[in-house]
């Protein structure tokens, strides 16, 4: 961070860069819990696939890979964007973090509507959301309708934490728009930006959880 | 008031040793903070003028000290506890078994021979007695204080518990997993009875319908026999469409799956092989069998259970 | 274009090679067991987003402490829990003995 | 680290008259406010749990239940430990001595984050009141543990609304222990080192790690559960090939560190009192620092041991069973200490003193029974009996409860600029110690018997000591109503307190009492360890 010494600054901290400093550290702990949350979902996983392995896998051949490896790779442009708009406004180049912002979140937005309103759309109508009109019979059943509860449950949370980030990063742009930010003064941006980029890293493992563990030959 | 408790079955003395042992410790790990405490609240009061002098300033070498004693103690008492527990969880082979199920809330019982009673578990004193225990509804616990024995008893699955009497009585039966409303009425007799005594009671209660004869029927109805044979031999050889692998002789025999693993068949994996076919399919036959998961009752499955161990060997001709 | 975002970009290429890779992977085949190893291009992919658009290496060290607290943490959960189920045997499985 | 000037003016009155309105108070991000708004929700929720501990302890004087219903005892119980662990006993000493005094032992302003610390107070005020909605509906018969599938599919009760007041309670943990761990990161007084940190900032940095990394486990845990029980969704149905253990595992997960969230803090408080009124430097700071972190970080390992006999791998047994025997040394290493530090001290016996030997004791005889809970072949007779319920309201009540009560005492001085009434003080510590034991003691001997717990009724064998332990109750309920009156009292009428009036060490002494909202006219700089206090023989012979 630019030393910015000048800046005002909460009275429990010695400078402005002591606050910024802080403050990007509580977001990393902050992550690290989200880490744990998540975690927990993974074990479900574990021990869901490892009793049920074909009624799972089979559940997993029904996803929708296209969708699935195109929202990785909007999620991965999305946070390459974003960061780019981050390391513009540390030179300073207000317009750029804008622009930045603006691709970020219409990329973030683009998943969620492919996510939501494509896939989700598709599956509905497949019958593969878990219940007694499920599309899978016979034994494999029971472990199929266990894939898809991890399925709808993992991209719910996920979508809900997208939501949270397309909020964050609106706020990020009108903050911008008011001419808030400036090399020495870019806490909130790099703090979003931190939680943008996780969020892509949870999607980054539930893929291969989702679309590609199952899809065996 | 009654301070002890009766050691009903063979491990219940270890057990005891073991907890005793552990009081021993604890009162003398007691004494040795009480005592400490007591001393030094009255000789280092704040108005006494002991000597304070000389004060103990390396703390290193008594902090190692009093870390390494609680490690190799403890380390014991791990030792002897765990050796416990994989004892008491190791049914002997001889083991008479007695099937347990669990609803909310009372137990049901139900004996090789199709004696059925609730909230009660006759058995005979002086042999290893096997207890194959599943659960209707929520988890439920098998818990006998006098035999110092409790696990838990799982919905889908058996559990087991064994015990060994040598003292005829009649003794509490808990469920200590707390499973709703009425989880202290779930509570029973065990009665251990001298083998004359349990014969009589075995004839007394008798249906004349063995669990395997039962077992038979259902058999039957549930169409089973359509692919195994109608004596369980296996299909193919008694003219069925569909190639099934034989069930006579196959309880306690070693079965190898499609994945390679070999595994004993028990109560357990005739169970799961019926209400999960796809996780325990047999090599060289093809996955046709479908689940009979959510159709067949846990009193059902007990009694084609039963049925298919009843089934000898084939005589090779 | 400074070099930051020369960076960048070839974080995100490298990322896309990456999720190549692993679209590919998935295509072997492989046992049931084996299936899970298609993760390690995932946490390939996962360790780049940190260092390269996080940027952990840059901040302070306690930002490192805490990220290696969660994955530290992660493990645990995720390595004492499954062995659990990874070792229940609902019945004795001896050696193999093929007749 | 540079010291930020204060202008002179800004540091009249207190925290306490800085503003005397309710929105102040309301809006304040002040730690020292925010912890006594605390202090005032854990209270509360302390007597409503109280009452459902009096209730049961009633309902068990019979052996047939002097409540009629046992669904009524059922939601009791489950009412009792839900607002006991999430509202009282979890939060208890974080929340509010930690709150008050953790910048103030540190040398700061204030946390690091302090709307979020107004936040969590916010997010435990609303999971508090949905809670007592869900009471006050009917509550749950599920046990503070929810078990599955009784707590998915079988239980009648307002399990979703439970389960989502703990759910909001658990952000509430979260936020708390983040502000703490980077606050103690990033806001230390110059010259205030890790060494020279008191023990209680330590054991709340431990606290904070396992709050902020074990709670969202929970969180999700309980997610899944309320998905299970609106949609069915299976997971830890059996019948879906769901694993009704999983939900134990990720429970336990939780729970079992949990269980570290209330008994260290209590180490720390602990770790204060002993060295002041001892007058003496603590025995083996190190090793009582480290043992706190290595706490943490073990108490993940261990919580297999609540399902020796539930149904899990044999492997994991054993595994879970040696680890839980390591999570025992660090602990017993502490007690050696504490014992330690009086060795040669000059003892005085006020309140917190009083409390704080108590606490040894309990907790020792708490510790020692958890040894039984470890060894696996006793574990299989002993677990799931009044034994258990025995042994961890003595690691809990007879061990936090103390040392929140020890905290408190030693701290009111300094929290409200009065002072207690010390006669009063020290019959409330003697009544608690002796309601206490006599509450349960006898319910180890019930264990052992083979009394199960969460029983209505129950054989009439188990009658006497069934009745001694609740006429144990009755003593100790007054002897929680006794500080609440004679604190209350002293509030509006004690003696006011000066800066230090227990002349002991740390930064908090060095303000005024109560301390101005800036805490420090000007920040201080550490120039030593902890617990400076001279060494006996010098006192010995100068005094």
């Amino acid at each position: 961070m630019a030393d910015a010494s000048y800046l005002p600054h909460e009275f429990q901290y010695s400078s402005a860069r002591h606050q910024a400093e802080t403050a990007i550290a509580g977001m990393w702990l902050f992550l690290a819990t989200e880490m744990l949350f998540f975690g927990a979902l993974f074990l479900s996983w574990i021990y869901s696939r490892h009793w049920n392995q074909a009624g799972f896998d089979a559940g997993a051949q029904q996803t929708n890979l296209t969708i699935g490896t195109v929202n990785t790779a909007i999620l991965l442009a999305s946070s390459f964007v974003y960061s780019a708009g981050l390391a513009f406004i540390e030179i300073g180049n207000k317009r750029r973090l804008i622009q930045c912002c603006a691709v970020a979140w219409m990329l973030g937005f683009a998943f969620l509507i492919l996510k939501f309103g494509v896939e989700w759309h598709g599956d509905f109508h497949k019958h593969l959301f878990p219940g007694s009109h499920f599309a899978i019979t016979g034994p494999l059943s029971g472990g199929a309708q266990l894939f898809f509860i991890f399925y709808f449950v993992g991209t719910a949370l996920h979508g809900l934490h997208m939501i949270g980030g397309l909020i964050l990063v609106g706020w990020i742009i009108l903050r911008a728009r008011r001419d808030e930010f400036s090399p020495g003064y870019y806490t909130p941006v790099a703090a979003v930006g931190l939680y943008w980029s996780f969020v892509d890293v949870v999607w980054i493992v539930l893929y291969p959880l989702i679309y590609l563990v199952g899809r065996g030959p | 008031m009654r301070l002890w408790l009766p050691e009903a079955s063979t491990t219940a003395p270890e057990i005891d040793y073991l907890i005793l042992a552990l009081v021993l410790i604890s009162c003398a790990v007691l004494a040795l903070v009480f005592g400490l405490m007591l001393l030094y609240m009255f000789k280092y009061r704040a108005g006494s003028d002991v000597d304070r002098g000389a004060l103990a300033e390396k703390t290193w070498r008594l902090e190692t000290g009093w870390t390494v004693a609680t490690l190799v103690a403890f380390f014991g008492l791990f030792l002897w506890g765990a050796n416990l527990y994989v004892r008491l969880f190791q049914p002997p082979a001889d083991a008479l078994k007695i099937y347990i199920i669990a609803k909310q809330w009372m137990w049901k019982a139900e004996h090789a021979g199709g004696q059925r009673e609730i909230n009660a578990v006759h058995f005979p004193v002086g042999r290893p007695i096997q207890l194959v225990m599943t659960s209707e509804d929520v988890i439920h616990d098998f818990s006998v204080p006098a035999f110092r024995i409790k696990y838990d008893v799982l919905p889908g699955r058996y559990e087991t518990v064994w015990f060994h009497s040598d003292r005829p009585g009649t003794y509490h039966l808990f469920c200590t997993q707390f499973c709703g409303t009425d989880h202290a009425h779930m509570v029973g007799d065990i009665v251990a009875m001298p083998q004359a005594d349990y014969q009589k009671w075995l004839e007394r209660n008798g249906t004349g319908e063995t669990l395997a004869a039962a077992g038979k029927t259902l058999f039957m109805r549930y169409g089973c026999s359509g692919c195994h044979g109608g004596n369980g031999v296996g299909g193919n050889q008694s003219g069925s469409t569909v190639r099934a692998p034989p069930l006579a002789g196959l309880y306690g025999s070693p079965v190898t799956l499609t994945d390679g693993r070999v595994v004993t068949a028990d109560d357990r994996y005739i169970r799961d092989c019926i209400l999960m076919p796809d996780t325990q399919r047999v090599a060289s036959y093809p996955p046709v069998m479908p689940s009979f998961s959510g159709q067949i009752g846990e009193e059902d499955l007990l009694d084609i259970i039963s049925y298919i161990k009843s089934l000898a060997p084939e005589k090779p001709s | 274009m400074t070099r930051r975002l020369r960076q960048l970009l070839l974080a995100w290429i490298l990322l896309m090679v990456l999720l190549a890779i692993e679209f590919g992977a998935s295509f072997i085949p492989l046992g049931r067991s084996a299936r899970p190893l298609v993760l390690i291009p995932a946490i390939l992919m996962v360790a780049a987003v940190g260092t390269l658009f996080m940027q952990i290496g840059r901040e302070i060290a306690v930002v490192r402490l805490f990220a290696a607290a969660g994955l530290l943490w992660l493990s645990i959960l995720l390595g004492l829990g499954s062995l659990d189920p990874l070792t229940r045997t609902d019945y004795h499985v001896q050696a193999a003995n093929p007749k | 680290m540079s010291a930020v000037v204060v202008e002179a003016g800004a540091v009249e009155g207190s925290y306490l008259t800085d503003g005397v309105t309710l929105r102040s108070w309301l809006l304040t991000t002040d730690h020292k406010r925010i912890a006594l708004l605390y202090l005032g929700s854990i209270t509360l929720f302390f007597f409503v749990g109280g009452t459902a501990a009096a209730l049961i302890r009633y309902n068990l004087i019979t052996p047939q239940g002097m409540i009629a219903s046992a669904e009524t005892y059922n939601r009791l119980f489950t009412v009792h430990g839900v607002v006991m662990v999430w509202f009282f006993l979890i939060p208890a000493v974080p929340v509010t001595l930690g709150n008050f005094i953790v910048p103030l032992m540190l040398g700061a302003r204030d946390l690091a984050f302090p709307k979020l610390n107004l936040a969590s107070w916010y997010l435990f005020v609303v999971a508090g009141v949905v809670v007592l909605c869900s009471l006050f509906a009917g509550g749950a018969d599920t046990g503070w543990t929810f078990y599955t599938p009784l707590s998915s599919s079988y239980a009648r009760g307002h399990v979703v609304l439970t389960v989502v007041g703990i759910f909001i309670a658990g952000f509430s943990s979260i936020a708390t222990g983040l502000n703490f761990i980077v606050t103690i990161h990033r806001l230390r007084a110059p010259g205030m080192t890790w060494y020279r940190m008191p023990v209680f900032l330590w054991s709340l940095y431990a606290t904070s790690v396992i709050l902020v990394l074990a709670t969202p486990v929970l969180a999700m845990t309980l997610l899944l559960l309320g998905f299970e029980r609106i949609f069915g969704i299976g997971v830890f149905d059996p019948a879906l090939g769901g694993d009704p253990l999983l939900f134990q595992h990720l429970f336990w997960f939780y729970s079992h560190p949990a269980v570290y969230v209330m008994i260290l803090p209590g180490f720390g408080v602990i770790s204060e009192i002993i060295p002041a009124f001892s007058r003496k430097r603590i025995f083996g700071y190190k090793f009582i620092v480290w043992c706190s972190v290595a706490i943490a970080v073990i108490s993940f390992l261990v919580w297999g041991h609540h399902m020796f006999v539930a149904g899990t791998a044999l492997y994991s047994a054993l595994v879970f069973s040696i680890l839980s025997y390591m999570v025992a040394v660090p602990s017993a290493i502490k007690v050696f200490n504490w014992i330690g530090t009086m060795h040669k001290g000059f003892i005085l016996f006020d309140a917190p003193m009083l409390y704080a030997l108590g606490f040894i004791g309990l907790f020792t005889i708490g510790g020692l029974t958890g040894l039984f809970l470890a060894a696996l072949g006793a574990d299989v007779h002993l677990t799931q009996t009044y034994f258990v319920v025995a042994h961890f309201h003595y690691v809990m009540v007879g061990g936090m409860v103390s040392a929140f009560f020890a905290g408190l005492h030693y701290w009111w001085p300094k929290i409200t600029g009065r002072i207690y009434p010390e006669m009063w003080g020290r019959a409330g510590a003697l009544i608690i110690f002796i309601g206490f034991n006599l509450t349960f003691f006898p319910q180890f001997i019930l264990g052992y018997l083979g009394m199960p717990r969460r029983y209505h009724s129950y054989p009439p064998e188990f009658e006497v000591l069934n009745v001694l332990s609740s006429a144990g109750a009755t003593i100790l309920a007054a002897g929680y109503l006794l500080p609440l009156a004679y604190l209350t009292w002293s509030l509006f009428r004690g003696e006011r307190a000066s800066a230090n009036p227990w002349r002991a060490t740390g930064l908090e002494w060095m303000t005024p009492s109560p301390p101005p909202t800036v805490n420090f006219v000007s920040t201080p700089v550490v120039t030593e360890g902890p617990y400076a206090y001279p060494a006996p023989e010098i006192v010995q012979h100068h005094g």
